[in-house]
């Protein structure tokens, strides 16, 4: 049995994921990778970098839902403008997290509709403020707070910010670099198979197995024979997690 | 403004929203409006869809971030509105552009996305040094836009006191006239003595407004936080309406929009522990 | 940076100009460097052109204002530099273009001037939403820039005090490398107490130095006004040598750039009153 | 026998051409316009905006030679960049003010060489720091220091800033509105002949003559049948000038 929640775990397991020096932010309805990248900042990367989303440097005292309210922040190092978010969204990040109604088997992420066409939709989504972190950064997380065959699909019916495309012929047809580098499920860590870009089981969440994993993606995982178990959060990690990141319990 | 023109709404989400001057808008009864605003925009894009005036969005993101739009995204799935496909670069770029001066601003981002195949903003061009394609956004010029800061003078020069201003400042630069809302209006001799704090220059704002609570129900950092609680009982009137049941949501509209002749009736309807309650999170954050 | 790159250098004309650096680039002892600025400079570009540094210049305005700089008319008469001819636009526009990451910045101005039709930085384009005929100017990328702000803290955080920053945090933007003197390093805890007064972020500058008077003989307020007498005294030097007479300026530049080690032996060759001068003049403004 | 300054004179002359509620600017090395602004604000104009360099409303307790430095500002209500000069810079301004190397019969000017060609030049002038305010601004006004025929020529050898090019059809063929209105030189106030758009005589300063201002100029001025004599400061507007814009006497 556990004593952290399935949102804890994710938040440790991209924490683990960003290395000191680097770049990066989260943007909108983004408590868990916010929490990573403090995690991390408390942990391994004292230096990590939390700037592209018009602020520099946040300290909040308290997870919220959103980081895009000054109610997320905290005390910043400096406040920026959609101006200067602009020439970030060209220029990239080093990591950014994505999230989204469907995800495809090659990590693209669709927020615009479901079903019938953009304009004549089954559903409409909410569409994303920034699609350009996706393609410029180097690289990027996919962290839902669901799995299941409803959203894990095998293609997307709108590409709002790319993954890998149709895979690597495609991938290098657009010109593009980065792409997704995990995806950090509630059930499992998915990597993409070098050879074909599709998602693959990396690891499996002590609360899960790959059975559910399966039976919860609604197209073929790539076969990789290293699959282990998601390890959990250190004792260290969870009372930092708890104690100064989320003192609130927000991911409880 | 007339019907059919461009409206741009300042702040971002729930944050620095002018949300007193669009029910004052919807109030004046235009129709057919174009709408846009900073990227990201959720509560007062969705009550002017509810009531009806809006015909198109040029919005990227229309949500209330832990939960969808309702009427929003009833509209455009029973085709009442158009909701183009754009994106946070062709948007600001456009903004950026008018400000500017120029008739449009190159991108050259958003490879393998499906949104530029649809944005009706943007169009290829090739770029004369390098000869490479990229993308070319229009000039986005709002006919009004409507701002909130926390503080102006009477001269209409705005000063925000957020960590965040987001598109404000691009956004009046861009627009043919300019309504702003403060929570105060301070002496001139305030703003002269912190010129550089000056975050919207009087020469972009043609009028000035001091509203109490002007951006409720969304948050005005550091003077009040966000009414997530009203902004949760509308989306749940407005969900119910999508699902059928309108009767609740035509209610809140009028009791709250059309039904509000200032905004001290609106603020009276708030229950007496709501306001201080704001103040108090947005003080202890 | 090495022989041939383009170096931007903050500030304006006489305001805010990190001219210690430029001293240290001076004895750093690269050849043919290319320069630019804001749109306004004067005397560091001179000084630069005098120590035979430079091989071209981007810089729209080199001037003293009540008088011309003499090396650079000097320079640019005997064939010694290529001084391109290039506007407040198209240098503006090249920092932009290169702070936003797209190769080029539209602009539709510049009818009837001789400007542009000799500036190397511009070609025609068509704009793809309206037909009509403009220009682009061409990204600026320095490898690297020099900025002067009067305050900092360690991390590289700028705030500057003065009420104009000119072109200081686009520049910083769109350069590879920025270095930045400051007139004193704060806590970082200052800069957490009011980040919308940061004026250049840390995430764009790689190195801060803390250095007395790093601006002089520019002007960094409200710490310290011009010092014109000093530019003076430099530009009768300059004019001399360009009139066939070379000693005087070479003196100058032996004693107060290559023989100075540190900024405290540049400050001690001053006249003890001076600064103190400066200090009491910037006060009183 | 006059007991103001000539460059007094100037300021006074500009001062009145200033509209209540226009905006405009000064640029650099501009002690002339500057007092014009600030006295027109303390007379009949004052809800003039000052805006269009980098700053919003300045309030200097004193004249400075240049405009363009914090000494010359006093409080100010807001403070620009050039990201926002280059928006000013197209869409132009109500008013600003040009002054040159030299200056020609249409009112273009020249800040870039004299003699030879652009990159040989016999002599290189300080170039220009933002030369769109005179295309898009909807007037200028030309205050030079000097009248003399070194500086007014019948063509100047680079345009600069552009004034009617070579006249009503250059201008019209450029696509220009707006243009120089006047020159308002130490010598005499100079028009635009509507016709030929080429400077003429409007009113000759007290001290000279029309006589001293054709001697002067080195190029044919156009007729006009309706030279009067500049009007002199006000005793009223030279108080305000020398009391509260200028006190130091900067332009005494």
């Amino acid at each position: 049995m556990s004593d952290y929640s399935i949102q804890e775990l994710q938040a440790v397991l991209l924490s683990r994921e960003l290395k000191n020096g680097e770049l990066g932010a989260a943007g909108a309805a983004a408590a868990i990778p916010m929490a990573a990248i403090l995690l991390a900042r408390l942990t391994h990367a004292p230096d990590l970098q939390i700037a592209g989303e018009m602020f520099v440097n946040p300290n909040p005292t308290q997870l919220w839902p959103s980081m895009l309210d000054d109610r997320a922040l905290g005390a910043c190092e400096a406040a920026e403008t959609f101006l200067e978010l602009f020439g970030h969204s060209h220029r990239g990040l080093d990591f950014f997290f994505h999230n989204g109604l469907q995800i495809d088997a090659h990590g693209n992420i669709n927020l615009h509709h479901i079903g019938g066409t953009l304009h004549e939709p089954k559903m409409r989504g909410p569409g994303a403020a920034n699609i350009s972190y996706a393609g410029q950064s180097k690289r990027f997380y996919i962290c839902p707070t669901v799995h299941s065959r409803r959203n894990f699909v095998e293609r997307v019916d709108f590409i709002t910010s790319p993954g890998y495309l149709d895979g690597p012929e495609s991938f290098a047809a657009a010109g593009m670099n980065g792409g997704p580098h995990l995806c950090v499920s509630p059930l499992a860590v998915l990597d993409f198979d070098p050879d074909t870009l599709r998602m693959r089981i990396h690891s499996v969440h002590p609360h899960s197995s790959v059975e559910e994993v399966v039976e919860n993606t609604g197209f073929e995982l790539g076969a990789n024979r290293n699959v282990h178990m998601s390890k959990p959060p250190t004792r260290d990690e969870l009372r930092l997690l708890r104690e100064i990141v989320d003192p609130r319990g927000y991911l409880r | 403004m007339s019907d059919g023109d461009l409206l741009a709404i300042g702040g971002l989400f729930k944050q620095g929203r002018p949300t007193a001057l669009v029910r004052e808008v919807i109030k004046a009864d235009f129709k057919d409006l174009k709408v846009s605003s900073s990227p990201g925009s959720g509560f007062d894009v969705d009550l002017l869809i509810a009531t009806g005036c809006v015909a198109e969005t040029y919005c990227p993101a229309v949500t209330l971030e832990e939960r969808m739009c309702p009427s929003f995204r009833h509209a455009v799935e029973e085709g009442r509105i158009r909701a183009h496909c754009v994106d946070a670069l062709s948007v600001v770029g456009g903004y950026l552009a008018s400000a500017n001066g120029v008739p449009f601003q190159p991108v050259a981002a958003w490879k393998g996305s499906d949104v530029p195949k649809h944005n009706p903003l943007v169009a290829h061009i090739t770029c004369p040094f390098t000869g490479e394609t990229l993308f070319a956004t229009r000039a986005l010029r709002p006919k009004l836009a409507l701002i909130h800061a926390q503080e102006g003078d009477v001269y209409g020069n705005l000063r925000h006191l957020s960590t965040m201003t987001y598109a404000d400042q691009m956004i009046a630069r861009a627009s043919d006239f300019v309504i702003a809302s403060v929570d105060r209006i301070v002496a001139p001799d305030d703003i002269l003595s912190r010129p550089r704090e000056t975050s919207v220059p009087n020469i972009y704002v043609d009028a000035i407004v001091e509203l109490p609570y002007a951006a409720h129900p969304s948050g005005s950092f550091p003077h009040y936080s966000i009414d997530e609680a009203y902004i949760d009982a509308y989306a749940d009137l407005a969900e119910a309406a999508r699902k059928g049941a309108p009767e609740g949501l035509r209610m809140f509209l009028e009791q709250d929009v059309s039904g509000c002749a200032s905004q001290r009736d609106y603020l009276s309807r708030l229950p007496d522990t709501r306001l201080p309650a704001l103040e108090e999170e947005a003080r202890n954050l």
